[in-house]
C-alpha cells in the first residue's frame, strides 16, 4: 500500500463525506420548518460540507500553489461563513421573526 | 468521486435554489442566496479539477468575497426603514 | 449526454427558473438578491465555458457592485412594485414569443456549438492571438495580451465609456442636494450593523486582505485570470464593505471623497500618456515595443502592465465614487 | 451530438425572460434588473461562439494545445464593467425620477405628465 493510494483513498472518503455533508444540509434548509432551523442546516454545509469537499480537494492538489489557494479559501469561509449566519440569527431576531415551535404550521 | 461530489453539489443548487424560490419572506431567501453562493464557490473549484486545470482557484476565492459583501448588503440596506416593510410585519 | 452536456443543462436550467421568479416577484429586494444568483450561475456557466477571465469579472461585478447598487437605490425609493396589469403582459408575451421564434428560426444559420471549424476558430487572428502573441508579447493568459495589447484602443474607448457614465452618475446625484442630504455623521444609516461586534471585527480584519487581494489581482492578470478592470472592482468592493458596516463617514475618512474623485480621471490620463510616450519613441499610439529600447518583449510586459494599472486606477475610481454618492443620499420618502 | 444547437435555445429563452420583464412590467427598477438579465444573456451567447470542444482556458500551458477564442472573453470583459456603468446611470436616474415624482411606475409617471401638461412620450 503506497503512500499516493492512500493519498487517493482519504481524498475520496474525505469528498464523499463531504458531499453527503453538502446535501444533507441542501435537504434540511428545504424540509426545515423555520427560519431558525434552517440556519443550523445552511452553517452545516458551510462549514463541515465545504470544509471536507475542499479537503478531498487538497489532498490531490498537484503543486503548492493550488495547494494555498485552497487553503485561503477554507480560511475565507471558515471567517466569513459563522459572521454572515450569525449577523442574518440576530438581524431576523431584532426584526421580529419568531421562533419556530412544535405543532405549529410550517413557515 | 470528483464527479459525484460535483453532482451533490448542483443537486444541493438546486435544492437551495427552491428554498430561495418558495421563500417565504426576505430572510428565508437570504439564507438560502448566501448557502448558494458556498456552494458556487465549491463547483468552481471542483470544475477547475475535473477539467484538470486547477489553477484557477482564484475565482473561488472571489466568489466567497462577493457572497460575503452581498450577505452584508443586504442586511444594511433592508435595515432602512419602509413603511410596506413594517405593514408586512404586522400581517406576518 | 457528456458530462459537460448535463452540467451546462443543470446550470442553465437553474438560470430560467432564476429569471421567472424574479419576473413574478413583486417584492424588489428579494429580485434584486435573486439577481445576484443569477448573476453568480452565470459566471459559473462562464467558467464551464472557459472564460475564467469574464467569470471573474462577472462575479465581482454583478454581485459585489451591481447588487449593492441596487440594494441602495430600494433603500432610497420603493421596495415594492404595483401588480403589472393583464392589458400589459399579454402583448408582451405575443412580442416576446415571436421575436424567440425568429431568433431560434435564425438559429440554423449560426455554427454548431463548440464545432472547431466555425468562423470564429478558423480565422486568422485565432492563430495570431494564441500563438504568435507567445512570442511578440510572452504573456500566457492571451485575453490580457489581447486586452492590452493588441486592443488596446479598444480598451482604450471602453474606458472612456466608463469614465463618462461614472461622471454622469456624480453629476445626477452630486450636483444638486435634492431634498434630503444627509448631513455629515447623521441619519438613520448609521444605526443597525456597527452595532454587531463580530462584524466589525471580521470586517476591519478582511479589509487588508481584499485590498491585498486587488493589488494580486492587477499583477498576476499576465498569468492567471485578472488584470485592471477586475481589480478595480475588487478594490471597489472592498470599500464597498468596509462603507455598508462603518458608515459612509467612516470610509471617506479611509478614503476621502476627493481622492476617490481625482482616481476617475487620473487612470484615463495615464493611459493615454502612455500611448503618447510609445509615439514618441518612434512607434505607434499605444505602440509599446520601443518602451524598453532593444527589446520589444519586456516594452510590451511594461506597457501592459501600466495599461492594466490605468484601467483599474478608474474602474475603481468611478466604482467607489458611485457607491459613495448613492450611499450618502437620504431617502426622499 | 456534434452539430448541436441547444446552447443558443436556452440563451434565448433567457433573453426573452428579460425582454418579457423589460416590456411588461411597469416599475423602474424591474425593467433595470430585466434588461441586466438580458444583458447576462447576450454575455453567454458571446462566450459560447468562443468555446470550442475539449477546449481549455486561453491560457497557455505546456501540454495543453487547444483553447478557447479568447476575443470574445476580452470583448464580454470589458463589456460587463461598462454594463455596470450604465446601469449605475440608470439607476440614478430613477432615484432622481423618484425625488421629483414620488413614484417608480411608468404609468403613473405618464399620468402626472399629462396632468401637468408636459408632454410624456405618447
Amino acid at each position: 500500500m503506497s503512500a499516493s493510494l492512500l493519498l487517493d483513498l482519504a481524498s475520496s472518503a474525505s469528498l464523499l463525506v463531504g458531499s453527503l455533508f453538502v446535501l444533507s444540509g441542501g435537504i434540511g434548509l428545504l424540509r426545515f420548518p423555520d427560519f431558525y432551523t434552517r440556519i443550523h442546516a445552511a452553517g452545516l454545509t458551510d462549514s463541515a460540507g465545504a470544509g471536507l469537499i475542499l479537503l478531498g480537494l487538497l489532498l490531490q492538489t498537484p503543486g503548492w500553489e493550488t495547494a494555498v489557494r485552497l487553503v485561503l479559501i477554507v480560511l475565507f469561509m471558515l471567517l466569513t461563513g459563522p459572521t454572515s449566519t450569525h449577523v442574518l440569527a440576530q438581524a431576523a431576531g431584532r426584526d421580529g421573526v419568531r421562533v419556530w415551535r412544535a405543532g405549529e404550521p410550517r413557515r | 468521486m470528483l464527479v459525484a461530489a460535483t453532482a451533490a453539489v448542483l443537486v444541493t443548487m438546486v435544492l437551495t435554489l427552491v428554498r430561495a424560490v418558495l421563500g417565504p419572506r426576505l430572510y428565508n431567501r437570504i439564507l438560502a442566496i448566501n448557502m448558494f453562493g458556498t456552494k458556487t464557490v465549491l463547483f468552481v473549484a471542483l470544475a477547475g479539477f475535473l477539467a484538470d486545470r486547477p489553477d484557477f482557484l482564484d475565482i473561488g476565492l472571489l466568489y466567497a468575497l462577493v457572497n460575503f459583501v452581498a450577505t452584508i448588503a443586504v442586511l444594511r440596506l433592508t435595515h432602512e426603514d419602509d413603511p410596506l416593510l413594517e405593514g408586512e410585519r404586522e400581517a406576518r | 449526454m457528456s458530462m459537460f452536456v448535463l452540467m451546462n443543462l443543470t446550470l442553465f436550467g437553474i438560470l430560467a427558473a432564476t429569471a421567472v421568479t424574479i419576473s413574478r416577484l413583486r417584492a424588489l429586494y428579494e429580485a434584486t438578491m435573486l439577481t445576484a444568483l443569477f448573476s453568480l450561475v452565470s459566471a459559473s456557466l462562464f467558467v464551464l465555458m472557459d472564460a475564467v477571465d469574464v467569470a471573474f469579472t462577472e462575479a465581482a461585478v454583478g454581485v459585489g457592485i451591481s447588487t449593492v447598487l441596487f440594494l441602495g437605490v430600494l433603500a432610497l425609493t420603493r421596495s415594492r412594485e404595483d401588480v403589472t396589469p393583464r392589458i400589459r403582459q399579454w402583448p408582451a408575451r405575443v412580442v416576446v414569443l415571436l421575436a424567440g421564434g425568429m431568433l431560434v428560426y435564425a438559429s440554423q444559420d449560426l455554427p454548431r456549438f463548440e464545432g472547431a471549424t466555425t468562423p470564429v476558430q478558423v480565422h486568422p487572428v485565432t492563430d495570431v492571438y494564441l500563438r504568435e502573441s507567445q512570442d511578440d508579447i510572452g504573456v500566457p493568459n492571451t485575453v490580457t495580451s489581447v486586452l492590452a495589447s493588441y486592443r488596446a484602443h479598444d480598451t482604450l474607448g471602453e474606458l472612456v465609456v466608463i469614465f463618462t457614465a461614472g461622471v454622469a452618475v456624480l453629476l445626477l446625484l452630486a450636483s444638486s442636494p435634492g431634498p434630503g442630504r444627509r448631513e455629515e455623521g447623521e441619519g438613520p444609516a448609521e444605526l443597525v450593523l456597527a452595532d454587531y461586534r463580530v462584524l466589525r471585527v471580521i470586517s476591519k480584519l478582511l479589509l487588508p486582505f481584499i485590498l491585498l487581494f486587488a493589488f494580486y489581482v492587477l499583477f498576476h492578470g499576465e498569468y492567471g485570470p485578472g488584470g485592471g478592470f477586475q481589480a478595480g472592482v475588487i478594490f471597489a468592493a472592498g470599500f464597498v464593505l468596509y462603507g455598508l458596516v462603518f458608515g459612509v463617514d467612516g470610509a471617506r475618512r479611509v478614503l476621502p471623497r476627493p481622492l476617490a474623485w481625482a482616481m476617475i480621471p487620473l487612470g484615463i490620463l495615464l493611459y493615454v500618456v502612455l500611448g503618447l510616450a510609445g509615439m514618441l519613441l518612434g512607434g505607434e499610439f499605444l505602440d509599446f515595443q520601443g518602451l524598453r529600447p532593444g527589446d520589444p518583449q519586456a516594452g510590451q510586459h511594461l506597457g501592459i502592465l501600466l495599461v492594466e494599472t490605468s484601467v483599474g486606477i478608474t474602474v475603481a475610481g468611478v466604482m467607489v465614487a458611485v457607491f459613495f454618492s448613492f450611499a450618502s443620499r437620504r431617502a426622499a420618502r | 451530438m456534434s452539430g448541436s444547437l441547444y446552447v443558443y435555445w436556452l440563451i434565448f429563452a433567457l433573453m426573452m425572460i428579460g425582454l418579457y420583464i423589460v416590456i411588461s412590467h411597469g416599475n423602474l427598477v424591474k425593467k433595470l434588473i430585466g434588461l441586466n438579465i438580458f444583458q447576462v444573456s447576450v454575455f453567454l451567447l458571446y462566450i459560447s461562439f468562443g468555446k470550442v470542444r475539449d477546449g481549455s482556458a486561453p491560457i497557455v500551458k505546456e501540454g495543453i494545445d487547444t483553447y478557447s477564442h479568447p476575443l470574445p472573453h476580452v470583448l464580454i470583459l470589458t463589456a460587463i464593467v461598462v454594463g455596470v456603468a450604465t446601469t449605475a446611470l440608470g439607476l440614478a436616474l430613477v432615484v432622481r425620477i423618484f425625488e421629483a415624482y414620488g413614484s417608480l411606475e411608468e404609468d403613473l409617471l405618464h399620468e402626472r405628465d399629462a396632468a401637468s401638461g408636459v408632454d410624456g412620450p405618447s
